[in-house]
């Protein structure tokens, strides 16, 4: 005697790399909502190559490029409302910036100063997080307590295609589904782990099928389709909010830059690839669906450019005019109050300050 | 007032502060519907319900992983490890998270957990139920690691750890969770959770441990008292952390020590001990400063394994030893 | 625009609770296979209760009964060939016995001595597993080590329903679906985790289903079904052997004593609830099927009860007159040779033992 | 005799052992097609093929899981965690299974693996390529704990790391991965895996040390020089199993020690060194026994990370207090 439980994952996609849309638009994605969205692609792009220029002169440290995650970094932020949580991993720089995290406060973590991540205007969100799927389990907590507090808020955690291989990954994905938690799951899935390829790091043909071992929804998005990333997201957050439980979403692009400033990548992907890529890329795809709209001008990129450009370099230089922080501060925040076994060091390191201080 | 065991003292603990504390959250493997596999939950999801007192899914690096999200938006979760053997899979979260949030965040975000397993060996249970490896989590700056030695301190401490804002480590030696009963007022008292306690007071040997090794080096002290020996014995009880002053204070009055612990003694705690009183009290040392510990090799199975642990006779060895040093 | 994905988990059973054959038996499955079933199963319950007795009297620690896991358990060791690799948990008494663990060995483990280990008729399968989950990494290792060297051999690594809501059994579960392991993932459904029920546990309708994010074939069978269990195991196992890939197969049954000899499951699961288990336990079930083929008598029950009886006392008494290990064994084993810094403690260890021996 | 820097030398006695060694295969993040993060492994795959030279998925647990597996089968991986920083996944399987397999086992079964990671601070890494915890590891039983510090033995000691019977952690001092070269032959000669290497000689102070700190302390080392000061200075290269009579030796000898590392300095294998130390040299011992180390704090971000790690000037202001002691 047989029983058979059938499972089912759904790819979208509305917008192609031709810039045409394929799909019937869901409502309320008029030419304004893009432009926006299209707006904030170009800023975050313009900061992100000049943060690698200032790697490149020593200013700041190891830097990871979003080239080719605007449209996902952008169409989450965007997705998001103010009172949900956002949990971030390191390649989040469009969400973060419009969950209120200043790119100053970008420029300052990359350039190793821990006052990165005091986010002067985002007081819950978490902070970027280095060590691989950790994460989850901070987002499946941020989440538990708004269950326990039955609150009608969100919870958007992502990572890479990479961190689904991690145990804890998984842990908080069957966490999110044993305790139905307000917690979305966002994988920007750009093929690559460094450069481990994405078939490498799993055999399924989808990552977003993993949710279906945790019992909960999951889909895959055209991740380089704002409106696919973005509808999909605001569907499934309304879903955390309104308690019908959490869900994973799969957005699939392609990492056009190195994995990190530290990085070569031609050492082991091919130039074609790379090339077949860059048709797919996010920001030329919904300036053209724009364009074909007559929602977008030569004129109005010129300008959209030069904003973007003057911004950036205010952001740069607020960055280089920030006084460094105290040596002290080392211990300033280890515990509330610092234990009395530890001032005598909190001592010599003040005495010490000066002729260590050249670094 | 009661008379409790300490594994009583830590069921009152936690109610005394669901009670008190609508944000403290009880959770781990089997704390709920069966009290905890050691009963110190127990009766707890009775009284607070299953918001408050949550069975997890069997997953440690999530459970503290959890909490800290938790922590992160001002709820206090008390997690239990079911054993210290099993602590492991939450390094990485003790390590790279709940250590450094507030750091990391320049005291933007904070970690108020706690972390409580039960250690120590001596209760013949299976392989990695009888660990006690407090020596790994005392080398992580940002974390307090605490050790109970009595019912009545157990309760203290713990209410000291819940209310602390940092995440603290409470490691409950099981082996005396039913050994020992003193009265215990629910006073909701808390003692400081950077001092230790001089059970003792002596001039001859100053006999520092913590944990359930407080017993062996209570009785050691015992018959070394009956042969004329004045021991002061020190519960160090906050291995991380640690009270220097009140260590360095003794010593340098009797001017001979030796460290007692379960724990294997390559760069256990023992050595940070010794290394600092060596540091200090030189000049004072009439013998050099020695430690009785587990050997360095894997915990024995049940059969064996009270041959590994320190005990009252391989304490007293070591003492005799220390005591005619020089004479 | 949509793409669909779609998945398939089977359910299978072939003998139902009341012994009787439900489906048509695959070919092999004679009354002389199922007859060698059952007895080793009697033989297995025979000395679970004995040892559960022994821990009474203090003879032996805690220790975990596998009554309800005698099909699964008997199944699994007789799918296996000689050259196949186990990988056990603490609950696969009847796999390991059939794989030349001797019942001696089990009593000397759970009494303590770590002589339990040394499996004198069974040199590669791995030693019992106590932290959950973590012995699916070793499986996948002995896996990919048999695939390095193309050796027709398969491993088959087991755990509780607990167990797959650890990180690493799913790190394992994506690493044989990665790398094609000649790898079988045999999961022992019994519901409970202590005492923690399957529903906390995951959210999904299955645990097999877990297979899907590995891109790896899963199955679900009847555990109390001897016959569904062998068939799924030995189709699996073959499949490893052949280079067609990983399996997980979840086996459903119920945990019908305390968790181990220290549990009181009382404490937190209904009589009602264990009396409804009991109608489904596996070896009444084999037993009455086999009547109904008029394949096993009431004499034959008596005798084999009588032949494991004398079997199970030998074992004991093998137990009893063991000699104790030297203290110094706790160093012997530790490194390959004895490292100079450690022979001043071996030689205190030997110098105390008279007086220290008394434990 | 080529010049080759410390990365080189690795990368050298992968490849001499990956050829005699059919049973040795390199796994890891990155470690195949891109040769790893810092070219530890650059060309292995080439000369020995995707068979022996495996890219893994992102997932520590099952990395050092699945090499335990493989070494019961009689294979000798040679696992890379990319950074130490990294590890803590891991720490379960190496304190519950790699270290104990033998000993679990009676001998039946065993684990000569490696895992190499890089670690420590000063390339000006993101938070957590920084981290120096070899405390954590030097307290498992079982386990080795191998540093080199020089290109040669690098080379030597990897050696001897592979061809041990048991696990072997191999920490590399990335900081000097490519900071100093010099001449390695490929001649496949391995160094004992248990002994500290002298590599000055001196009466008056002996400065002990490890890792990328070596450089640090042979600096201190020739100013003391110029001072009139003769320093012994040692570097420990086993922090486990340690060599202790060549430290107690050196100490017996000269009365004064100095302990540089970069881990925080509580419960860091200094405390170990220290507390063996005035074990067995008290009477000879003219001044404590110092430490410098790595502050007890989070290792800042990289505009700190220089006032962090112990420098020169900190191990001659404390030299000059252990000097001047009792004068
Ligand atoms: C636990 C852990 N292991 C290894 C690393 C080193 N590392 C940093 S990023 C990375 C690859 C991550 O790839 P993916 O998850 O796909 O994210 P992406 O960088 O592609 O956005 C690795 C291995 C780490 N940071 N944490
Ligand atoms: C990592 C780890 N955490 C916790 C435990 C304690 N523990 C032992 S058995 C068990 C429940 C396991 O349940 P399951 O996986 O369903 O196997 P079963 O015992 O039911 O056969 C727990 C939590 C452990 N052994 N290892
Ligand atoms: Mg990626
Ligand atoms: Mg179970």
């Amino acid at each position: 005697m047989k029983k058979i439980y059938e499972f089912r994952i759904e790819s979208r996609r509305f917008i192609n790399s031709a810039g045409k849309v394929i799909a019937t638009l869901p409502e309320g994605y008029d030419a304004g909502l893009l432009r926006q969205a299209y707006e904030h692609m170009v800023l975050i792009r313009a900061f992100d190559q000049k943060a690698i220029a200032l790697q490149r002169t020593g200013k700041i440290g190891t830097y990871p490029s979003i080239l080719g995650h605007e449209a996902i970094s952008i169409a989450a932020g965007m997705a998001l409302r103010k009172d949900d949580v956002f949990v971030p991993y390191y390649r989040d720089l469009g969400t973060q910036y419009l969950r209120g995290v200043r790119l100053v406060e970008q420029l300052l973590y990359w350039g190793g100063d821990e006052r990165g991540s005091c986010f002067a205007a985002q007081k819950e969100d978490l902070p970027i997080c280095v060590p691989i799927a950790t994460q989850f389990c901070h987002a499946a907590g941020v989440a538990s307590a708004i269950r326990f507090r039955q609150q009608p808020r969100a919870v958007l955690v992502s990572g890479g295609d990479g961190s689904t291989s991690k145990g804890d990954f998984l842990e908080s994905l069957n966490l999110a589904g044993a305790w139905q938690l307000p917690l979305v799951f966002l994988i920007a899935n750009n093929q690559w782990a460094i450069s481990t390829p994405r078939y490498l790091q799993c055999h399924a043909e989808t990552l977003a099928q993993k949710a279906i071992g945790a019992g909960i929804a999951g889909v895959q998005v055209d991740g380089n389709d704002f409106v696919a990333v973005h509808d999909s997201l605001t569907q499934a957050l309304e879903k955390a909010r309104t308690g019908q439980g959490p869900t994973l979403v799969e957005a699939i692009t392609y990492r056009l830059g190195d994995h990190t400033t530290a990085d070569d990548a031609s050492r082991y992907r091919s130039q074609d690839e790379l090339k077949k890529a860059w048709d797919e890329e996010p920001v030329k795809r919904l300036r053209t669906c724009l364009a074909h709209q007559n929602a977008w001008s030569e004129a109005e990129e010129k300008a959209l450019l030069t904003r973007c450009k003057t911004q950036v370099e205010q952001v740069v230089s607020d960055y280089l005019n920030t006084p460094p922080a105290a040596p002290t501060a080392m211990f300033d925040y280890l515990y509330a109050r610092l234990p009395a076994d530890l001032q005598p060091q909190y001592d010599h390191l003040k005495a010490i300050r000066p002729e260590a201080g050249h670094d | 007032m009661t008379n409790l065991t300490m594994v009583e003292a830590i069921n009152l603990a936690l109610a005394h502060e669901l009670a008190a504390d609508p944000n403290l959250l009880v959770m781990g493997e089997d704390v709920g519907v069966n009290g905890g596999v050691f009963r110190a939950t127990v009766d707890l999801r009775k009284t607070f319900g299953p918001r408050r007192v949550v069975d997890t899914p069997l997953a440690e690096t999530m459970i503290v992983g959890a909490a800290i999200g938790m922590a992160t938006q001002g709820l206090h979760p008390v997690a239990e490890i079911q054993f210290m053997g099993f602590i492991y899979p939450a390094m990485e979260q003790l390590i790279c998270h709940a250590s450094r949030l507030r750091n990391r965040t320049r005291g933007r975000l904070s970690c108020p957990l706690v972390i409580r397993a039960p250690f120590g060996g001596g209760i013949h249970a299976p392989e990695h139920h009888s660990e006690s490896t407090e020596a790994l989590l005392a080398h992580i700056p940002g974390l307090r690691v605490v050790i109970p030695s009595s019912p009545l301190r157990a309760y203290r401490l713990l209410l000291a750890a819940i209310r602390d804002p940092d995440p603290v480590v409470f490691l409950e030696p099981k082996r005396i969770y039913r050994a020992v009963s003193q009265p215990v007022a629910d006073d909701g008292e808390a003692l400081p959770l950077d001092t230790c306690f001089t059970l003792r007071e002596g001039d001859d040997l100053t006999l520092i441990s913590w944990g359930a090794m407080i017993q062996e080096t209570l009785k050691a002290a015992d018959s070394l008292k009956q042969q004329g020996v004045g021991c002061e014995v020190i519960d160090v009880a906050t291995v991380s952390p640690l009270d220097r002053q009140t260590l360095i204070a003794s010593v340098s009055k009797t001017g001979r020590a030796l460290i007692i612990h379960e724990a294997p003694g390559h760069c256990g705690v023992g050595a940070e001990i010794a290394a600092t009183l060596q540091e200090h009290c030189l000049l004072d040392l009439k013998a050099p400063i020695r430690r009785v510990t587990g050997f360095d090799t894997i915990m024995p199975y049940l059969r064996q394994e009270m041959l590994y642990m320190p005990s009252v006779e391989r304490i007293l060895g070591v003492a005799a030893e220390v005591l005619d040093f020089g004479r």
